[in-house]
């Protein structure tokens, strides 16, 4: 294999595991608050539907990104009402958000443009343009350096970048803030939090809004950066790839961006080479889409540490029976 | 004590859910311009106002009968089996194998076969994620999600480069001989003289789908192993207490589960196509979901929903036909129902709750 | 902030003043029209049986539940309290029964949550880290601030707590049961801080159902009954007697009427019963028993030291190590071959000592709780595959009515009863199915006199019937006059022996401190 | 009244399915009659609309797609008095008439203009599902390249197995991206839904494009090098207006006939040059009369045409 090849490989993977990466995060933040979120991707092709009609409809990829944000937010917040202040079954409540974004998407979009349940190409400033890297050409040739500076990491769109610097910043918020500190104990103990004098259910919701902005830029990504436009399903499970990302990284970011680039990069060599032929075996390219799933099961078996979620997730705050 | 008598949370809380669910459905379709009263009228006279509608609404109701049966038995156990979909999809593997493989000489042979083998498989798919929550205690409910994938992606394959007959570009298999054709509502119903379309591709498996039901009922509440799966969905503690152990139940609870939903494949591969095609299953591990909420998890509670489902499914496809209200129309049904039912019946519930301790108060 | 309370006139207002509180959880009035008044700078004692609303009384003035009616006064001034953030700001601090600590935290970070002083954590750990050391020092209370909570013993996670209150400069301090978990030695410890924090002037009001505690400590005591206060006295006006009977609202009969033991052959013989938890701590050392024929074996202790394990192992609910013999025959302590089930084929019965969480299934009927565990006896079968329904219904509304179990209908669900005649349900179940062992835990944890008078009778018939009994209880009262035999339990070791004839609550006192008879 | 159903992808797909939709709209509008028609949703629901169709009386009924070849031949059987179209499938029921496209001849022509374009000497091939129609079209396009330009290099990638192939443009944009990190500066995509994500990313990276079906040059003016014409609204035209008593059997819908051929309109008038024009006006010429032969992959289900 070329070096040429490999440099496709890893740019494909960055460009890929952005909307994983968003989502993933997403999770982490709303799980680690003890909220779990099957709904990521609902919210993934709500905002990927939405940010690509408003992108098409003003000719503004930002104002798409919006409207994104704005739809997944929206659905973070139904979530919200079943899950916090309904005290319902999140699991359930996620399927549920996963269901109406399937539906509402495609009854909207055909109501809308009459095409079938998708929208119509964006061409222009409707779209997020690639971004040069400052030196980037420059440093096109240089050995190492170049490839990795100025051909991998380079020519993304800004949305990839910022979802490269959500990582850290995820991280900084979590481990060295008091909204992060409470964030993870009320992920752990809410009535820990109650006691403390601190809102369980404000708490919560700014950790749903927090997943709802996040994976609205990861839907807007998807519809008007990495495409040029909305198609139905066009999420096509990478809600669920986020979330056994998620379980992979054991609900750390910086293991999360790692995650997230591991399946990223499993998706990139499947397109690439959709029969991958290892010499002994010839694996199929459905074996490589289900890969990330199996990991994940194998990870979740404990054959690779135990992954020990939240210990309040998935449970209502209930104080009086 | 409970402030509620049981038939309000029984049927009172789903029935308002359900109206609810209704109520914002219809504000959708006004919504998107459409007139929701037509849209009823066509959704009713398209499967209920004949036997050829019928025939395809009893055919989902078989369906959603047999998941929902699936979801309900693992609910009693306080399993959330959302992998109906993967299981059902793996049943369908299992009777095709069984129908193209074995030449059977008469239809009801196979039709028992197809139903253990259909049973076999889904049971085998739902086992890795019981054992996994058993032993490692890892959430069935994800491990059930990645097994949805994990079956897709199989099925996929085996469709595609499998079972594919060489001649045909279609990922799906050979038609299945003839002699396996499940009799169908207009074969049974004729032999009392009742006239029924021929289309309609509902079929004896919804006398067997029903008979699961009565047996799930059975086994729930007259048999030792329904005392401990309830008892064990009930407080996982107490069954420890008891001697019950937690990994029989999770597994039993969950192999009977994924049989269940396996055998829903027998009704839509040997009863539908008659041939296995990509995602013959349509959903129907999903709309198991809402059934098995709307019933209360109870094998005779799902009987109504089941039907309630098949309907939106039957007049969804018409809805789609004669008007452009697009049949994801009917998703959009179904997770409210989801929502409101499932997640949301505390809204629904609380209010009830308060009404009924002001009425006990004043009585 | 803290009010200002330092003049004149504000000092003779009482710290807290509770009027007219009442609280309902769903059909259950937890607190009746409550009257209170707490004075300044005192030790105040709230007493009350299991579920008389004392906790609940505590939490509303602490802003974890919201009361239906009532109001509520901060040194005279009538102060909203509509969650935890306001009692803090109105300078009250609690100590749950069950605490409220973050388990994978560290200490720093629990005491800080909630009042880190800044957005950014780092400089407010390094105040924090200051002030607490400081904090241990004045009160003699030391724990490691960079330890995990989850590494801590019991009596170090309730140090915690404390300092999380004193942390926030609370000048009333709520501590709601604090001993229950605590050896007397730890309480004496803790009742000197209490005093020490009385001396500056801080107001405590102190949760507990021991009466001895409230004689040492309490400057004022108010007492609870069923949701309602009864009286509030001056402690050193009153006498453990009196307390007693305002607590359960009759005379109370302490001494049970018994006949000397007559005890037989040995019925269970344990050696070196050993149990690990999954955090690699025993639980259990190496426990040696034995129990005969018509005698009750009561196990006294400090709750938490291996009492439970002790039951669950013998009940085959917990894996263990060592050897148990029943009736001569050897059982499976791996629980490979044996569980739950198994022991009670072996004819040993088990009255759990939560019967919320094990003993009942509270969404099941009357009728199906007597057949729980006990599914499987042929007599509730109808053929191979079916139960007999029946059967067990005609069975329960025997025990029903025998066990005076009210309302008698086995049709309820076993969570519309009270406490008492749920734990009644319990006893019936496991009694009348004549075993030759029954386990018991704590068998009249929150339930009503006259059902612990009921209890205790049948306990004691049982024995006559020359059964064997072991007895749990955490109450000193029940251990010494029910049983034939003491062992006292300390820290997964039994201390000692003792007859109850030639012993006292004293002697069991230091025992169960873990000072050994030679020592002490 | 007829009837028309779409396959999955869908009536808009700027492809196949929209170009049936187009020859039936066509219909409507010189007859100034109406007709209905459908777009699947799953795999299951083929038998189920035929029959709908067929039992509400719709006739004639015409369908897209290969798949729906399985569930007609059942449900024909049921509706004799009902006319059937199937539109790239073979049903051999005499209430039936299947259409059939010389899809490689449309490809070879393509692929000569794009193996004239190349200046990396590198040109790619995206399908949609792998079946044998699709390689029919890569193989057409391998042999037209190499007839322009012999040493070329030929790059095939199909998107999937399964019908979700036709509708997944993230994975036709990904695999372009691969391809052009080959080497390839012309990309002909016959991938239903999908080719819209490999034209944008034609786009994006600036090289040349080929569409598929219907004219997609106006998706992308000066950037999609020419499309190859399947004329499928031809073939629903034709059904529509021969009615139920049209004549069925297999029709087989080629160069000659006009059923396939090369799109040239305003948006891509400056990317042909003469030369080309006049290449393809030969090759058009020595197909028609059967002077050359274009290779069917579907004949003996081989390809002698080196591809990667
Ligand atoms: N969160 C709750 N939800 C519902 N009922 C509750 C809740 N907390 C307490 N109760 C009920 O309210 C009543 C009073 O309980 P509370 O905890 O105040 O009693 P207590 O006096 O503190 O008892 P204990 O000595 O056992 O701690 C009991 O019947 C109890 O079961
Ligand atoms: N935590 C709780 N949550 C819900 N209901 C409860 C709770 N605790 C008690 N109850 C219900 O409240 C009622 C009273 O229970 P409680 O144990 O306080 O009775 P009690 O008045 O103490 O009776 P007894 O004297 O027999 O013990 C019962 O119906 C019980 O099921
Ligand atoms: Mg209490
Ligand atoms: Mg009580």
């Amino acid at each position: 294999m070329d070096i040429a090849t490999f440099v496709q490989i890893f740019e494909s993977t960055l460009r890929l595991a952005t909307p994983l990466l968003f989502a993933c995060l997403a999770g982490l933040f709303s799980e680690r608050a003890g909220i779990f979120d099957i709904g990521l991707e609902g919210k993934l092709l709500v905002a990927a539907f939405f940010s690509a009609s408003i992108a098409y409809v003003t000719g503004s990829a930002w104002l798409g990104l919006a409207a994104g944000i704005g739809a997944s937010v929206v659905f973070s917040l139904i979530h919200g009402v079943a899950s916090i202040t309904f005290r319902g079954n999140q699991l359930i409540s996620g399927v549920a958000i996963n269901f109406l974004a399937a539906g509402m998407t495609v009854v909207v979009a055909q109501s809308w443009f009459q095409q079938g349940g998708r929208t119509p190409p964006l061409v222009g400033d409707a779209r997020f343009d690639r971004l040069s890297l400052p030196f980037a050409n420059a440093l096109h040739d240089v050995p190492v350096v170049g490839q990795i500076y100025g051909q991998i990491l380079n020519q993304h769109s800004i949305l990839v970048y910022f979802g490269l610097l959500c990582v850290p910043l995820t991280w900084w918020v979590l481990y060295r803030t008091r909204f992060g500190l409470r964030l993870r104990a009320v992920g752990e103990n809410p009535a820990a939090v109650d006691t403390a004098g601190i809102s369980v259910v404000r708490l919560r919701y700014a950790a749903i809004v927090i997943a709802g902005v996040l994976c609205g830029i990861g839907g807007a990504y998807l519809s008007t950066a990495l495409a040029a436009g909305f198609v139905k399903d066009m999420s096509a499970g990478r809600g669920y790839i986020a979330l056994a990302a998620l379980i992979f990284a054991k609900w750390r970011p910086w293991h999360a961006l790692g995650a997230v680039l591991l399946f990223g990069m499993l998706e990139a060599i499947a397109n690439r080479w959709p029969n991958l032929d290892l010499g002994i075996i010839t694996l199929p390219n459905q074996f490589m889409t289900a890969l990330p799933y199996i990991l994940t099961v194998v990870i979740l078996a404990g054959f690779v540490g135990k992954a020990i979620p939240p210990r309040a997730g998935g449970e209502p705050y209930v104080k009086e029976r | 004590m409970k402030t509620m008598p049981k038939w309000a949370d029984v049927l009172l809380v789903p029935l308002i859910s359900l109206v609810i669910a209704f109520a914002l459905s219809a504000l959708v379709i006004l919504a998107i311009g459409e007139d929701p009263v037509r849209a009823m009228e066509l959704m009713v006279t398209g499967s209920l106002g004949s036997t050829y509608g019928w025939g395809y609404t009893l055919y989902y109701t078989t369906n959603f009968l047999l998941t929902g049966l699936a979801v309900s038995i693992a609910f009693q156990a306080k399993l959330f089996n959302i992998g109906g979909e993967g299981q059902a999809m793996i049943g369908g593997l299992g009777v095709a194998l069984v129908c193209l493989f074995i030449p059977w000489p008469n239809w009801w042979l196979a039709m028992i076969a197809a139903i253990l083998a259909s049973a076999l498989f889904g049971a085998m798919w739902a086992a890795i994620p019981a054992w996994l929550q058993a032993k490692a205690g890892s959430h069935i409910v994800i491990t059930t999600i990645m097994f949805n994938f994990i079956a897709a992606s199989l099925m996929n394959y085996l469709l595609s480069h499998v079972l594919r007959p060489t001649t045909s570009m279609d990922p799906a298999t050979a038609r299945f001989d003839n002699v396996l054709r499940l009799p169908r509502l207009h074969d049974i119903l004729g032999l009392v003289g009742i006239d029924f379309s021929r289309s309609g591709p509902a079929n004896i498996m919804l006398f067997v789908a029903l008979a699961f039901c009565v047996l799930a009922y059975v086994l729930l509440w007259r048999t030792r192993l329904g005392f401990e799966i309830r008892a064990f969905g009930q407080s996982e503690a107490a069954a420890h207490y008891a001697g019950i152990s937690s990994f029989k139940i999770i597994m039993v609870a969950m192999l009977i589960s994924g049989a269940l939903a396996g055998t829903m494949a027998v009704n839509s591969v040997m009863g539908g196509p008659q041939r296995l095609v990509m995602n013959a299953v349509e959903g129907a591990g999903f709309i198991g979901i809402a059934v098995a909420l709307m019933g209360r998890s109870h094998p005779i509670g799902i009987i109504a929903p089941a039907l309630l489902f098949g309907f939106l499914f039957q007049g969804g496809s018409e809805l789609a036909i004669e008007t452009s209200i697009p049949r994801d129309m009917i998703v959009i049904i179904q997770a409210l129902v989801i929502m409101f039912t499932g997640a949301l019946d505390n809204m629904v519930r609380r209010p009830l709750e308060l009404l009924f301790l002001a009425l006990r108060r004043r009585a | 902030m803290v009010a200002d309370v330092t003049g004149g006139a504000a000092d003779a207002a009482p710290a807290i003043e509770l009027r007219g509180i009442s609280k309902a959880f769903g059909p259950v009035q937890a607190n009746k029209d409550i009257n209170i008044r707490v004075r300044k700078g005192t030790i105040h004692g709230i007493i009350g049986e299991n579920g008389a609303g004392k906790s609940t009384l505590m939490s509303i003035l602490y802003g974890f539940y919201k009361a239906d009616s009532g109001e509520i006064l901060i040194d005279g001034k009538p102060t909203q309290i509509a969650d935890s953030l306001a009692a803090i700001r109105a300078g009250i601090g609690m100590v749950f029964q069950h605490f409220k600590l973050v388990e994978n935290f560290t200490v720093l970070e629990n005491v800080i949550l909630g009042s880190e002083g800044g957005a950014l954590l780092k400089p407010s750990k390094a105040r924090a880290r200051k002030l607490l050391t400081q904090l241990a020092h004045d009160y003699e209370m030391h724990v490691d601030p960079d330890a995990l909570i989850e590494d801590l013993s019991v009596g170090h996670q309730q140090r915690v707590e404390i300092l999380k209150a004193l942390y926030r400069e609370a000048n009333i301090q709520i501590l709601d049961e604090p001993t229950g978990v605590l050896t007397p030695a730890e309480a004496d410890h803790l009742f000197r801080i209490l005093k020490g924090l009385r001396e500056q002037g801080k107001t405590i009001v102190l949760i507990t159902h021991k009466l001895r505690e409230i004689m040492e400590v309490t400057d004022e005591v108010s007492v609870m009954r069923r949701g309602e206060m009864v009286a509030t006295v001056t402690t050193a006006e009153t006498s453990p007697a009196e307390l007693a009977e305002l607590m359960v609202g009759r005379k109370v009969l302490l001494d049970v009427q018994k006949t000397p033991a007559q005890p037989g052959e040995v019925v269970m013989s344990a050696r070196g019963l050993t149990v690990t938890d999954r955090h690699g701590v025993e639980k259990l050392r190496g426990i040696d028993l034995d129990i005969r024929r018509g005698e009750i074996l009561g196990i006294a202790g400090v709750a938490g030291n291996g009492q439970s394990e002790l039951l669950e192992v013998l009940a085959g609910m917990m894996a263990g190590t060592g050897t148990m013999t029943m009736l001569g025959e050897e059982m499976d302590l791996t629980l490979r071959r044996d569980n739950a089930r198994t022991r009670r084929e072996d004819s040993i019965a088990h009255v759990h000592e939560d019967r919320h969480r094990c003993g009942l299934i509270l969404d099941f009927m009357a009728w199906e709780n007597v057949a729980f565990g006990y599914h499987n006896a042929p007599e509730y079968q109808k053929n191979a595959l079916l139960m007999d329904n029946h059967a067990i219904l005609e069975d329960a509304k025997g025990k029903i009515e025998r066990f005076d179990v009210r309302p008698p209908n086995p049709m309820l669900t076993a969570e519309s009863f009270s406490g008492g005649n749920q734990q009644k349900i319990v006893l019936a179940r496991e009694i009348e199915r004549n075993p030759d062992l029954l386990l018991v835990g704590q068998p009249t944890r929150g339930v009503d006199i006259g059902a612990i008078e009921f209890i205790h009778k049948r306990l004691i018939e049982l024995r006559d019937q020359g059964k064997a009994i072991l007895l749990v209880s955490v109450e000193l009262d029940e251990i010494l006059s029910l049983s034939d035999r003491i062992v006292v339990m300390f820290d997964g070791r039994i201390m000692g022996e003792r007859d109850p004839e030639q012993t006292n609550a004293q002697e069991l006192g230091l025992l169960m401190a873990g000072v050994t008879g030679e020592a002490a | 009244e007829p009837a028309l159903i779409y396959d999955l992808g869908g009536k808009f797909d700027k492809s196949f399915n929209e170009m049936a939709y187009t020859g039936a709209m066509r219909w409507a509008e010189e007859t100034g009659m109406e007709f209905r028609d459908i777009e699947l949703q799953s795999e299951t629901q083929r038998e189920q609309a035929i029959r709908r169709f067929a039992e509400a009386g719709y006739n004639p009924v015409v369908m897209t797609g290969f798949s729906m070849a399985t569930p007609l031949e059942v449900v024909a059987a049921d509706y004799p008095d009902t006319t059937f179209v199937i539109i790239d499938g073979v049903v051999d029921l005499p209430n039936v008439r299947s259409v059939l496209f010389s899809e490689q001849e449309g490809s070879y022509l393509v692929g000569m203009a794009a193996g004239m374009a190349t200046e990396s000497n590198t040109v790619s091939f995206v399908g949609g599902m792998d079946v044998p129609l699709i390689r029919a079209f890569a193989c057409g396009y391998a042999q037209g390249a190499h007839a322009a330009n012999a040493d070329i290099n030929v790059i095939v990638n199909y998107t999937g197995t399964t019908p979700a192939a036709w509708n997944d443009p993230v994975r036709g944009s990904e695999i372009t991206a691969a391809q052009i990190s080959q080497g390839s500066d012309v990309v002909f995509a016959a991938a239903g839904g999908t080719g819209v994500g490999v034209l944008q990313r034609a786009v994006d990276d600036g090289i040349l494009s080929i569409g598929v079906d219907s004219n997609q040059n106006y998706l992308h003016p000066g950037q999609v090098l020419t499309s190859m014409m399947k004329r499928v609204d031809n073939a629903v035209f034709d059904a529509f207006t021969a009615g139920p008593e049209m004549e069925t059997g297999v029709h087989v819908m080629n160069l000659q006939s006009g059923g396939v051929g090369w799109a040239l309109d305003e948006h891509n008038d400056a990317l042909i040059t003469q030369e080309m024009r006049d290449a393809l006006a030969a090759a058009e010429a020595s197909i028609s009369s059967g002077e050359l032969a274009v290779h069917d992959y579907r004949s003996d289900n081989t390809c002698p045409y080196s591809v990667e």
